[in-house]
């Protein structure tokens, strides 16, 4: 396929770029067909990111050209890479929750009449754009924020496509859906490519990948590895490319049947605001996955769990004693820890340093002065146990790479010797090498003897590391089931229907 | 901006003009009952003139803290306009546009170096302000042991004391003013980058917006806006007046205005239409207990004790919005 | 743009109810400007030799009226017809204040309130407004009082040249109007009371000091913050002084009247020049502040000036200090009301109204001295025969 | 990639940190030492540093609430509130000298306890709550006095601002006042290190993060502005010492404190800083004044000077720290 193609969109040659003296990227070429949907897999710090920086104008590369639409190009910022028609779609939304979708979609580009914001225009060629991709629904005049996370991200496409985009980046677009709307996603990508746009998709999802793309390219350490056709190649070549490892190592063994020791936690008519009828059941010693759609009560059942946002009906029950979890500090007193969807936002101090991050919980829940010597040593060998990189324990945790702060993010819970796990999407936007390192670690936690409550939007990682899964949905326990479920049973129950088409 | 836990965003506008209605209608009544007259022509003059000099500094500050920034030198601004108005005048009609011109120059000036130290050399808002605060400072009382200059008699006449019924030029001058911030915020290109930056810097970057351009421009016209009230406290005192910005206290007032006008301190939301409310309704409570003869502390108490007030309220109906 | 053409409308339905302005006809004479450095050289332009000239002569000057009320005596009279304002009692009296905003202020008002109370039938009412030592909000509240039906309007103005215009138009609207303290660049007002004045203190002060010490003694002056007119000619004369008597004047340094910055002043000067000769305050708020930085260095006191205040006096009594302290007594708030009082019986009175200023000195210390009395009351308040004291002013 | 993060790092000034606000003052010392050499004879250095004790006070209590992530502007005018209540309750009478010192430690926490409870709980900004109070404190302790203070403090109240054990081996004297901010300095320190310190930190640095993790960071918030609160009330203590009485006694010392703090290295808007350099910006800035003393830099000129100094100085450290953090 890439062979026949002719006069590429977007041609890079012998990209390089160094971070003061760092090389991040070196002698990079990649190129983009119109109407083609590109992925760029790698670790985190392969390169991606930089390399898509450099593509949409954020970073200016050190060596090497770019040549866009045929002819050569270098952008002065992300405005210029814009007006050339480059979009890009990020992982995190940009977007203003304040502001409504048409302001957004201009925001930057605003039309102008006689020197005067066009307000109707803008709403009209939204309303335009959403009906060209058959997104007619979405009412142009509504605030963002009132939005779900699947329309939000139709909004960032909208706003890429508002300026004309012939090239998209999509970097990590599934981060924050879950999988039907993953589904409308696919559907709205290969619209795009009908329509000629370039796409350049970046994802750690193969499953994703090898759905949509039509040229793989693998970055490692900076490194252009291989570019294949999808169609050549397979997740576990791709994996190996990636980091030289089999993907059948992804998912520690299971439990054995009479590994689980005795019920630690039981949930009996749970219900709040957004979840109802709540009724399970944990033992030591197992990984309990927890499917559903995104919004289904997944993670209200976590903070449920965890005293953030606490049942109002029902009872739990803790190794058989009544417990009211009323905060968070109840909960962790319990012996509850809970790690975070959302990393950034709920799970690291960014401008702390690693230790700080790591000793958090215990100094909120247990303070000492006398035991301060005692517990930083217990935390600086459960850094290292966990095995996390970084410079120096007194690094800013910002520098990590999601791994990292993760495992960190571990560390300051197993410091609390917990003996209930909530993990709330564990390795989202994380690299393959740690990703597995954590299932290593939860796995290990189980066998150890705590009980483990795992939501994973990640159907191969919920279906490979759980021993039993509830799939949650509107707020309700939809069904259970056992350890060896297909991806299938599982949508069926998070659908309440048969799948569409998977 | 980061630290969003106790400033969850809101847009609230109406509600100053209902706490002002409110006040105006109780107020009306205790003066009344205290024998006194609330809206008597003189009273209500004053009051917009108050209204007037407070409005146009506060009106400029919305412009800066709906970007997320804060401007706290506006009132050295306001003392240096005054005096390079004046001065430049030297109490001829004929000074009267260069007077202007050079007033408003000199403060768009200090606008953009206020916006360059928060942009370019990354300062925080409050302490960049406050050091080009600081700088004024000390020039104005170096230079000026009183008041100095001469403002132009045709100004005094129009700006200064003219009046439309009860409404004096000023407060028209205010209003066209506002009409005019209103239009910038809302219709212009320039408006719409002001609030993505105000409400996500990265956001509005990766967008396209040139951040640093947008912010010193909102620096500029906060400044402008407090050179503007200079001028017309030129015009309403006669000549330069070194220290009437301080002891006005425009600059915590101002930010109080925009804050009672439902413009929230991490900014990103609000708007000027507010801000007009808040400042009449500081100007009117202001009235009420001058008729009434409060003193001047309790007066400071119960302008505290409603400052906060406001923003509870506020903050409140923004939560239970988020809960709903 | 609808909310814009609504405000257009409005100001054409105004515009139709009819134009006005409260412009006064003449504008102020506002004195001519010239960019003059307050540091040590260049004189302020607040500086008038003729208005010093007639100050110092005054000090020398004997009172007309009666004994023992200064506060009804007149230095150099200059009666002025006033049968125009003459009005049946009993009055209604208003009173624009640029602040309450200091002790001096303060005990001057309560002065004020009492000396009105003593007039109880002819003053039926005594409005009061505070315009908190803004100008902005003085103009508009003299603009308010002038709706409120007054008989007499006494201004206490914020400052000369911004308040002028405001003080024309009330003048304008034909009711008597009384200026004290801080005057206004105008005639229109039917009299301006005020002591001696600013030249006269700062005179006294730096004359008194400078005679305490060899020439070229070092002089540090302190005071409390530039641009305030009344301490500006204290200032001006005291410059003068000393250029004649060839003192040293090492510093001019602002205190804000925060007696912590003083201290801390005062303190690096003796440390950088060793002795200071002699310390020259243009009002009295921090002397006590200032002598204790000497005490505390453990340094003698050299001569210096304070004001009224009993903390200094009291200080000066114990430390048994060289020491002076010219007056701007707060008696002054007395005779607003008393002229007030006249010019609507139609009684001439004295235009402008000077009042004697006394200066407390070593000699006469122990009259002002009044141990049960706050540490922050002027003594020269002539306000101990007025209903309510001592108790009011504590 | 983690060698790519290295050695970012390691260029990096680290932000918060003590170098820059060090250099300053080292550099300002000299200046000053050159002008003036005996001010760096102990006594006088010693009075020195007794003199600057309330701002530093001021400045640690500051650092609290900067770190958490809120503003405290209430303090100047709890200065003058305290000195002003001080003087009229002890009325010169020196038997109710510590009857009113614990008052007014008990007076300085509530304020800071009403500023904490506004902000977290009624979700305040911090900036409103505190200039709230700042007009409260100032009309009511105007009103309570007259608009004029009254009665005096006793001698034995004074002394811890203005007295010194004199004849002190090697340093000459050492002033009360400095021996309280050492001791409240070790406190502040000592306090900042321990878990509380550390979880306000976290607090300041990303609150849903902190709460998740079992911080309870609207007690931990509200304990800061406590904190603060009660440096005023110490603060007011050795002000009132130092000079006595007066409506000026806590004027502008706001600015001063959160000038300090951000001369020190802390971020305005939390999460990073320390308080070491909280203080430190804050003899910085003592110093600074005196510099300007000995130097003979026009009174009038004087907020020029220092406006500028404060410009540079953190436009540098800014420079080689994160991008600017907004305010809230």
């Amino acid at each position: 396929m890439s062979d026949a193609l002719p006069s590429p969109l977007l041609a890079l040659k012998g990209i390089g770029k160094s971070f003061l003296g760092v090389r991040v990227l070196d002698g990079v070429d990649l190129d983009v067909v119109p109407g083609e949907v590109h992925a760029v897999v790698g670790e985190n710090g392969a390169g991606k990111s930089t390399l898509m920086k450099i593509v949409s104008g954020g970073y200016a590369p050190d060596a090497g050209t770019i040549e866009f639409a045929g002819a050569p190009r270098r952008f002065s910022g992300p405005r210029d890479a814009q007006r050339a028609g480059i979009g890009i779609v990020h992982q995190e939304f940009n977007l203003l929750p304040e502001r409504t979708v048409a302001e957004n979609v201009y925001l930057g580009h605003e039309p102008v009449r006689r020197g005067l914001v066009d307000r109707r225009a803008m709403r009209e060629r939204t309303a335009e754009l959403l009906a060209s991709i058959q997104e007619s629904s979405l009412p142009p005049g509504s605030r963002v924020g009132r939005l779900g996370v699947a329309r939000q991200q139709i909004v960032e496409i909208v706003k890429a496509l508002a300026l004309d985009a012939r090239l998209l980046i999509m970097d990590e677009p599934t981060a924050a859906l879950a999988d039907n709307e993953v589904e409308r996603l696919y559907v709205l990508v290969r619209r795009l490519q009908q329509r000629g746009i370039g796409v350049l998709y970046v994802s750690h999802r193969l499953k994703e990948v090898f759905d949509l793309a039509d040229r793989i390219t693998v970055l490692k350490d900076g490194r252009l590895v291989t570019t294949v056709p999808a169609a050549d190649t397979d997740p576990d070549r791709l994996v190996r490319h990636m980091v030289g490892r089999d993907l059948s190592s992804y998912y520690p063994d299971r439990a054995a049947p009479d590994d689980p020791g005795p019920v630690r936690l039981t949930v009996h008519n749970g219900g709040n605001r957004k979840l109802r009828d709540i009724d399970l059941r944990v033992r030591a010693g197992e990984v309990l996955g927890i499917g559903g759609l995104q919004g289904s009560g997944r993670s209200a059942l976590a903070r449920a769990l965890f005293g953030a946002a606490p049942f109002t009906t029902g009872e739990v029950t803790l190794d058989g004693a009544p417990v009211r979890l009323r905060s968070p500090r109840a909960a962790m007193r319990a012996g509850i820890a809970y790690v975070t969807e959302d990393r950034k936002g709920e799970g690291i101090v960014a401008g702390a340093s690693v230790l700080d991050n790591a000793l958090l919980a215990g100094r909120a829940v247990l303070p000492t002065w006398r035991g301060r010597a005692a517990r930083t040593a217990r935390v600086r060998e459960l850094l290292a146990a966990v095995d996390v990189r970084a410079a120096t324990e007194d690094q800013e945790i910002r520098f990590l790479s999601g791994g990292n702060q993760q495992k960190v993010v571990l560390a300051r819970w197993l410091a609390l010797g917990p003996g209930i796990l909530l993990f709330d999407e564990p390795t989202r936007g994380i690299d393959v090498g740690a990703k597995s390192a954590i299932h290593d670690l939860v796995r290990r936690l189980a066998r150890d003897g705590a009980a483990v409550l795992m939501i994973s939007s990640d159907l191969p990682e919920l279906l490979g590391m759980s021993d039993r899964i509830i799939v949650l949905r509107d707020g309700r326990i939809a069904g259970e089931l056992p350890a060896g479920a297909t991806e299938e049973d599982v949508l069926t129950l998070a659908l309440g229907t048969v799948p569409a088409a998977a | 901006m980061s630290t969003a836990l106790t400033l969850p965003a809101r847009r609230a506008a109406p509600g100053v003009f209902i706490a002002l209605a409110l006040t105006l209608a109780v107020g009306w009544l205790v003066v009344t009952i205290d024998g006194g007259q609330l809206f008597s022509q003189p009273t209500t003059v004053s009051l917009l003139h108050v209204a007037a000099g407070l409005g146009l500094v506060a009106v400029g500050q919305t412009v800066v803290i709906i970007g997320g920034s804060l401007d706290l030198s506006v009132a050295y601004v306001v003392s240096l306009s005054t005096l390079v108005a004046a001065e430049a005048m030297a109490g001829s009609n004929a000074g009267l546009l260069p007077g202007v011109g050079l007033a408003l120059g000199v403060s768009a000036a200090i606008g953009f170096l206020n916006g360059m130290l928060v942009t370019k050399a990354r300062i925080n808002a409050f302490i960049a302000t406050v050091g080009v605060g600081l700088l004024l400072k000390g020039y104005l009382d170096n230079g000026y042991d009183g008041p100095a200059g001469r403002t132009a008699p045709v100004l005094v006449q129009s700006l200064g004391y003219q009046r439309i019924g009860p409404v004096p030029v000023s407060f028209l001058l205010l209003l066209a003013v506002a009409a005019a911030i209103w239009v910038v915020l809302t219709r212009t290109r320039f408006g719409h980058h002001l609030i993505a930056v105000g409400g996500d810097p990265q956001v509005a970057r990766l967008s396209g917006v040139r951040n640093d351009r947008v912010l010193i421009a909102a620096h500029v016209l906060c400044s402008l806006c407090a050179g503007l009230a200079g001028i017309y406290l030129a015009s309403r005192l006669g000549s330069g007046a070194p220290r009437v910005g301080t002891e006005g206290l425009y600059d915590l007032e101002s930010i109080a205005a925009v804050v009672l006008g439902g413009t929230a301190l991490a900014g990103g939301s609000g708007g000027v239409a507010g801000t007009v409310g808040g400042v009449l309704l500081l100007a009117s409570i202001d009235a009420i207990l001058n008729q009434l003869e409060v003193d001047a502390f309790v007066k400071q108490v119960i302008r505290g004790v409603i400052i906060i007030a406001a923003v509870a309220v506020y903050a409140r109906r923004a939560l239970r919005k988020a809960g709903s | 743009m609808r909310r814009s053409t609504a405000a257009v409308a409005i100001g054409a339905v105004l515009a139709l109810a009819g134009c006005a302005t409260d412009e006064p006809t003449a504008v102020a004479s506002g004195t001519a400007s010239q960019a003059a450095g307050s540091g040590t050289g260049a004189q302020s332009k607040f500086f008038v030799q003729a208005d010093y000239d007639k100050e110092l002569a005054l000090l020398g000057a004997t009172p007309t009226g009666t004994a023992g009320k200064p506060w009804e005596q007149v230095l150099e009279p200059n009666m002025v017809q006033t049968a125009k304002f003459k009005k049946p009692g009993p009055h209604k009296i208003c009173f624009s204040n640029a602040g309450l905003n200091n002790p001096w202020r303060q005990v001057g008002f309560k002065t004020m309130q009492a000396e009105v109370e003593t007039h109880g039938r002819q003053i039926k009412q005594f409005v009061h407004v505070d315009a908190e030592g803004k100008d902005q909000k003085q103009i508009a509240d003299i603009n308010d009082l002038l709706g409120k039906g007054c008989d007499a309007l006494i201004v206490s103005p914020n400052t000369t040249a911004t308040l002028t215009p405001a003080v024309e138009a009330a003048c304008a609207k034909g009711l008597p109007v009384i200026v004290f303290d801080r005057g206004v660049d105008s005639t229109c007002p039917v009299t301006f009371i005020n002591p001696i004045g600013g030249y006269g203190f700062g005179h006294v002060a730096a004359d008194f000091i400078s005679k305490r010490m060899k020439p070229g003694g070092k002089v540090l002056a302190l005071r409390i913050l530039p641009g305030v007119d009344v301490l500006e000619t204290r200032w001006s004369a005291a410059k003068v002084a000393f250029d004649k008597a060839g003192v040293d004047v090492i510093g001019v340094e602002f205190t804000d009247g925060d007696p912590a910055k003083t201290k801390k002043i005062v303190n690096d000067y003796i440390q950088r020049y060793g002795t200071i000769d002699g310390v020259w305050m243009d009002a009295g708020a921090v002397a006590v502040a200032a002598v204790e930085a000497f005490v505390d260095a453990g340094r003698p006191v050299p001569p210096i000036n304070g004001e009224d205040q009993l903390d200094f006096l009291k200080m000066w009594k114990d430390k048994n200090l060289t020491a002076i302290a010219p007056t701007y007594p707060t008696y002054q708030w007395r005779t607003p009301i008393i002229a007030a009082l006249r010019v609507l019986n139609g009684e001439p009175v004295s235009s402008p109204w000077k009042l004697p200023q006394p200066t407390i000195t070593q000699d006469n210390l122990a009259e002002y001295l009044d141990a049960d009395m706050p540490p922050l009351h002027y003594a020269v308040c002539g306000c101990t025969d007025l209903p309510g004291y001592p108790q009011r002013w504590k | 990639m983690q060698l790519a993060e290295r050695n970012r790092l390691r260029v990096r000034f680290r932000p918060g940190g003590l170098a820059p606000i060090l250099v300053i003052f080292v550099v300002l010392l000299v200046l000053l030492g050159t002008r003036q050499p005996d001010f760096l004879s102990p006594p006088s250095l010693m009075s020195f540093l007794g003199r600057s004790a309330p701002l530093i006070l001021l400045a640690a209590g500051q650092y609290f609430v900067i770190v958490a992530g809120e503003f405290d502007l209430s303090v100047g005018s709890l200065v003058t509130a305290q000195v002003v209540v001080a003087a009229r309750l002890i009325d010169s009478d020196p038997s109710r000298t510590w009857p009113v010192i614990l008052l007014l430690l008990a007076f300085g926490a509530a304020v800071g306890l009403v500023n904490g409870l506004i902000t977290t709980r009624l979700r305040v900004s911090s900036f409103i709550t505190t200039l709230g109070m700042y007009l409260i404190l100032v009309g009511a302790v105007y009103l309570w006095s007259d608009g004029a203070p009254k009665g005096g403090l006793s001698e034995e109240f004074r002394r811890f601002g203005r007295r010194a054990f004199e004849d002190v081996f090697l340093v000459g004297r050492i002033p009360y006042a400095l021996l309280i901010l050492l001791a409240v300095a070790a406190l502040a320190v000592l306090l900042t290190r321990s878990d509380f310190g550390r979880t306000l930190v976290a607090a300041g640095g990303n609150p849903r993060t902190a709460e998740l993790s079992g911080v309870r960071v609207r007690h931990a918030k509200t304990l800061a502005f406590v904190l603060s609160g009660l440096a005023a009330a110490v603060a007011a203590i050795l002000i009132g010492g130092y000079s006595g009485v007066s409506f000026q006694a806590g004027a502008g010392l706001e600015f001063g404190a959160i000038t300090a703090v951000v001369l020190g290295g802390v971020a305005l808007g939390g999460g990073r800083g320390s308080v070491v350099g909280a203080m430190l910006g804050a003899l910085t800035l003592e110093t600074l004044f005196t510099l300007m003393n000995f130097y003979g830099v026009s009174g009038a000129l004087r907020s020029t000077v220092q406006g500028a100094i404060i410009l540079l100085a953190v436009a540098v450290s800014a420079m080689r720290s994160v991008p600017a953090k907004g305010i809230q």
